[in-house]
């Protein structure tokens, strides 16, 4: 993804003057600054697809909640898809106030910050270059940042699925408005901002640093940290609803293309590349899991499939901009295989990632960020393999530092404050009855 | 009269069904339950691994019958309740209780041939 | 969004002869003429984008069935959403046939008429001219009425929800198909065909005047005059599926983004200020549900928060065209807390709006009609604050008296003719049995 | 959709060399060849637009296992899910390995080889000449690999309704990796391949013979050779999740958009209209249904009503390119009725295709690939109406009879080496139990 | 002390639990199942066609109410229960099973009183 | 031997069973229904509101057990399942049925020592 963009202002931004100077008054704040700006034809094509890209990002979050309250015990179904929802909600609005700023305003430190970017609303009427045909078109600033917004949403989301059945609510929301600012917006400069100091060495098309090795460790280190749920792993805890887990794997995927192809700020040949190779390497990763399940358990399970869909996409996630189809299909059936045994090592070391998320998303993120060295397209430019895979290892080493780190120190600090997890009562009642006082499946019961 | 109840495997509801149809009892009700005899581990693949689950999946069976029917009603359940030959744990229990009274609604019948 | 479009025909419309004379004969119409227009050139990318938004606002009405469906209890899920599904048929079919035409053609009193648009059949080859980058490229013309057909088919499935659990079928889908063509199609030819007597004056962006305010206050009409569920409020009424309803907000929240930025019937500045304020109106109204909430009953609960979210949505759709991203915020905001206390005194005034559909559309509807002079972005020909003010309030109260009174006389006359309501019997019985001879889950008895 | 593009190469293509080297020893493939092609612009509004399609279709796919996981009893729902995403897996990877060199391969006979296309190696940057506005333009010739490739996947899956709850998942595997390989890219390519004995001949905008018909009678085939499920028709196999179907049906006619105007390839006025008869012709097919069924049941039911939304969108499949709007009603209208009867005379024969293939795909298909002569939109070089009657019912039968023959082999071979039908302990105790070991729904029984 | 248990049609739900509280009697314990009496078929609709489904969903009741309760309960149920004048098929049946004894868990009070 | 039916709050399944296996009693049967008492009004939350449902859902436990043990069970059951120290509304009740015979299926064992 190209992350220097020259801003292109297209009309005077006319805030209206009450709320501007009541807004400037009351939060002081300053007036920000608009420099004026060649004004470059948008492209359409472009647009259409970002927007649409943007929309597809979006549709992932539902899918994540089905995906993870199908595989909770009924008890807890609607406290985990809320872990989902409450991301659109208090990331959604985080990032456009601040989060946007701090990771792609200039700055070379921890992050960035841009007034202009504050609310977005230098921003409004602007436009973003991009090239098209090998000629200057533009598409809507916003645009961008709402698709990068969407990124920030479902990170932490992410990470619920490690502490899944355990948290409380108001503690969960702190964390992952904290966890958002704090180690998402950071990384996210770093790699992604064009001042980031891991820009232009380590390649990470959609975020696999970024997003799912980060989560994948944050997951980790708190479901480490928090403990397992109570009764785990003497007494086993069926999915409730393997079909909904199916339901919301197909969202993702179908997310996923926008998540990916619209990586490429772009609606052209990288585009096309990196939605083949999301496409192949998730029927690869779910075509190696299921050989995988038939050959040790003789028996291919559902939620295998899904995971191995999972593990795919995951893996083809730094990796969808730049590598081939071959590339696609070797990364897929790796990330499977070694998930697989990533789970298998996680039972029995016996620690509770409930919902494998390092297990999938941390590890799948891996082999991809690592596994891309080895498969990448031709291009003019690119670094030497041995450097370019130290930086991929560099990268991932800042990743689940960093990450693992400052999630530690959240967790630890909040959970110290306020309680992060559920005591023994909440538990086996369950988070929808003690936490939301609500009861998910009316109609298993009769009503 | 009795009232039989009777928790199986969901595996086995249609061959238990279908013996107790050839054994000419058909008047039946089911539903879901979950349950812990002496069963251990039910064999559930979870991500891939086996796991052990607390409350397994079962079926519940309640039947009314005349006490002449009631041997064979309880013989034709265990013998099409058992995985294999020896049984497997998990395979269920019979509950026999009295009944005392039955009444079909729809005619208001009461009594055996209620049943 | 621009409501006069000039039509340019492409090439020579060519329908089959024999079915042309055949049709012309039998039902009596006159054949349609066309005139000769200039070849404007497509531009493929804002087809592209209204091609999807046109999916997106489709995929909200299987989202709409999705989310009454999970609230109703066990015995009327199917026959709710069968009250989505048959707007996508009855609707779907009428608008083609008389409903475009009605809406769009020309006529300044209470709706308009063109023959051309009769089934459609003079614009399958013409072209509707838009901007681009200032110039003059063209989108094809069908591509504009479907995008409007489907805010036709949504606007009465919303309405369902006020009477839900307690309408017969067949009432049901003549009172839709009526309500289409004698509320919707004037409100939508008044506000938004270029000589309704409303059009540039109030700013209607996507909606919330013509799609919300009329199907929030005809719901609350018909709930007042049919009455209440038997039982209500003695017994609770438990939603059956939770789940589902979340689901049904994902999907809704995804679509929304074709309906409004859609809306613009463009690809550029306008559209993705459009999605920006709908992402930020929707988090933020989910963000102050849960919030409002969490002070209020120390719980915050999954359907306040989907509440929360439509709340928000439904705000912003007048205004997503014309506000602030602060703007947005701040309708989400108070759109949330204003019908929070909405639904808190229908609870007490004890009529039964079943699934709040005045509660949530009506008052969000209005909430953002009037909101959205506050915040609207600086723009040239703008009248002044007080101009607009009067603008947006003549408009509300337009749909409101209008939609009020016809929806009242609507219900009247088809519950006396062939009775609305379900009697007793059926109500406990449930839709789904004594209805449609079906039943909904099948799993939760044994099969 | 127009079959023949010229291929032009954008920039040197650069695989890995050791990659490139290695596979080709390895697996003893040549190397390949590439002509250097002018550079054309890439229309990034097409492009978005098959983009989008892409990702449509693959909606489709856990679309369609919501449909038929929601009509099988609750013992067989993840097995039947599991064959919509096996598909995804298996056909997902073949496709790309050999499943698209075979459809668009050059040659005039069974089938097609491109060793270019082979792991679509040699079509990874080059583009795919497209016309816009009578210009050439191009759009990623891998955009076009993909979006096929999304039929390719979905047609197998149709027809695993029609053997639902009883065959194996391992020979269910092995046969549609060979029936996509030996029937579909046949058919494909006959039809679709600029060198087809059919193309130019039989109309076949998106696949109603090589599709819904060949996948049709394919089911037909394996019903009647496989025999009934274990009771049918004595005993009652009621729907476990009728919920899940509608929500599928709603899924598919949304992708159903991409899967037929994303068939013009392009983004314009063909594009425009195939959109707009889709939407017709799937309303159109409901209404008809819920008419059938109040006239002739007193109840119009939920599972017709989508029934008749599947009927409409098949029939209109192959004709969406080309019929008026009129036609698209009228088709929608006859598929329901037609539909109807077959399936009441399925049940009168008393063979089992399970969830209706044929009866809504197969029939439909006929349907509309016949009766679309009738609503052709004038067009300049169609042949005369008898020439293109006669092309039709060619292509209907080549579709029948060579699908018909060769599934017939398939599973007959299939059965008779490896055993595709589950035994009877294996059909009591259910597909999820005996074949993957799972529990669908683990909210019904207390966890 | 008797435990009556009564097996119904889903749709005559309501119809009987407002016959028994007109009776006085408010108490009770409904679960879903699925049962075959002499039911043969009932009219469901599959895609257009009528089907005979084997197990048809049922609703249990349970009641326990102490001896001179019996006959009311009864009768109300089989009042409220049946479809028309004369009954239909598959409306349903009602078992009496004694009870020996009751405790109400809050209270720890048992016996009649705790009924 | 008697059959031991309990009706408790669904939150409390967890406790009681941790209860019942502290005193021995692993063998039960669990499933789901809705009831009512003299329950009145739980707090749930309908969009912001508190609403009172009529159904409230429970959770059904079956327990059959020797004569010796029904007391150990009635108690264990009993102190697990109230909420809070003087036990709340809605907390439930608990049946004792008379149980005439039991089967093991797996061994055909009967009487006693099959429960
Ligand atoms: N004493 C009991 N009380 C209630 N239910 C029982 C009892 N014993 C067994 N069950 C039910 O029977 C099911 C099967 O029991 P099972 O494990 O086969 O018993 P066993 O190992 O003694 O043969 C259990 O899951 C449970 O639902
Ligand atoms: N003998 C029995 N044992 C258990 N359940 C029974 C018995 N007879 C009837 N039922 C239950 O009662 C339901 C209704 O029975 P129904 O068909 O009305 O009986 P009948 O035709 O004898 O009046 C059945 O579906 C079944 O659940
Ligand atoms: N007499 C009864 N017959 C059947 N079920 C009962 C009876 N009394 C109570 N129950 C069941 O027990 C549950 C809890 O009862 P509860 O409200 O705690 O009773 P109480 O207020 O008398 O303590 C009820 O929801 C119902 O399912």
């Amino acid at each position: 993804m190209e992350s220097l963009h020259t801003p292109i202002e297209k009309k005077s931004f006319g805030l209206n003057k009450l709320w501007a100077v009541l807004g400037a008054f009351v939060l002081l704040i300053p007036e920000y600054a608009h420099a004026e700006t060649p004004d470059l034809p948008i492209d359409t094509g472009t647009t259409a697809w970002m927007l649409i890209s943007t929309a597809l990002v979006l549709l992932m979050v539902p899918g994540l909640a089905m995906f993870y309250g199908g595989l909770v015990r009924t008890k807890n179904v609607l406290g985990t898809m809320m872990h989902s929802f409450a991301a659109m909600a208090i990331v959604g609005v985080l990032w456009v106030v601040v989060g946007y700023s701090m990771a792609f305003g200039p700055g070379t430190g921890w992050a960035g910050w841009d007034w202009d970017f504050f609310l977005l609303r230098g921003i409004e009427d602007k436009l973003m270059e991009i090239e098209v045909n090998g000629q200057a078109m533009a598409i809507p600033w916003l645009v961008f940042a709402m698709f990068q917004g969407k990124f920030a949403i479902i990170t932490p989301a992410l990470i619920s699925g490690a502490f899944a059945e355990r948290v409380r609510f108001k503690a969960y929301c702190i964390y992952i408005a904290l966890w958002s600012l704090l180690v998402y917006v950071p990384l996210c400069h770093w790699v992604w901002s064009s001042d980031g100091f891991l820009a232009g060495k380590a390649i990470d098309f959609a975020g696999g640093t970024v997003i799912h090795i980060s989560a994948g460790i944050a997951g980790l280190v708190a479901a480490l940290y928090l403990g397992a749920r109570r009764g785990y792993p003497l007494t086993a805890m069926h999915p409730s609803n393997l079909v909904m887990t199916m339901m919301g794997a197909g969202l993702l995927w179908v997310g996923w293309f926008g998540f990916n192809a619209g990586s490429s700020v772009a609606s052209g040949l990288q585009t096309a590349q990196a939605l083949t190779v999301t496409q192949v390497a998730a029927a690869a990763g779910a075509f190696a899991w299921i050989l995988i399940e038939a050959i040790h358990h003789k028996k291919a399970t559902s939620l295998g499939t899904v995971s191995g869909i999972l593990a795919g996409l995951v893996a083809i996630t730094p990796a969808a901009g730049d590598v081939t189809v071959v590339g696609a299909i070797a990364l897929g059936v790796i990330a499977s295989i070694i998930c697989y045994f990533a789970i298998a090592m996680k039972n029995k070391l016996g620690y509770d990632d409930s919902l494998d998320v390092f297990g999938i998303h941390g590890v799948a993120g891996i082999v991809g960020a690592i596994g891309l060295t080895f498969f990448l397209r031709g291009a003019e430019g690119r670094p030497e393999f041995g450097t370019q895979l130290w930086y991929q290892t560099e990268g991932v080493m800042v990743s689940l530092g960093y990450a693992g780190v400052v999630s530690f120190v959240l967790v630890f600090v909040i959970d110290k404050a306020i309680g992060l997890k559920m005591n023994d009562e909440e538990q086996m009642a369950g988070m929808d009855h003690s936490i939301h006082g609500e009861h998910a499946y009316g109609m298993l019961n009769l009503d | 009269m009795k009232l039989i109840i009777a928790v199986i495997q969901p595996d086995m509801l249609n061959q238990v069904r279908e013996s107790l149809v050839a054994a000419g009892i058909t008047r039946i009700t089911v539903s879901r339950c979950t349950g812990r005899g002496k069963a251990t581990d039910e064999e559930t693949l979870y991500r891939g691994q086996t796991v052990a689950p607390t409350l397994i999946p079962k079926i519940r069976l309640d039947i009314a019958c005349n006490d002449d029917f009631v041997d064979t009603c309880v013989q034709s359940i265990m013998k099409a309740a058992k995985h294999g030959e020896k049984g497997a744990i998990g395979d269920g229990k019979i509950f026999v209780v009295p009944l005392e009274q039955v009444y079909r609604i729809r005619t208001e019948e009461s009594g055996g041939e209620a049943i």
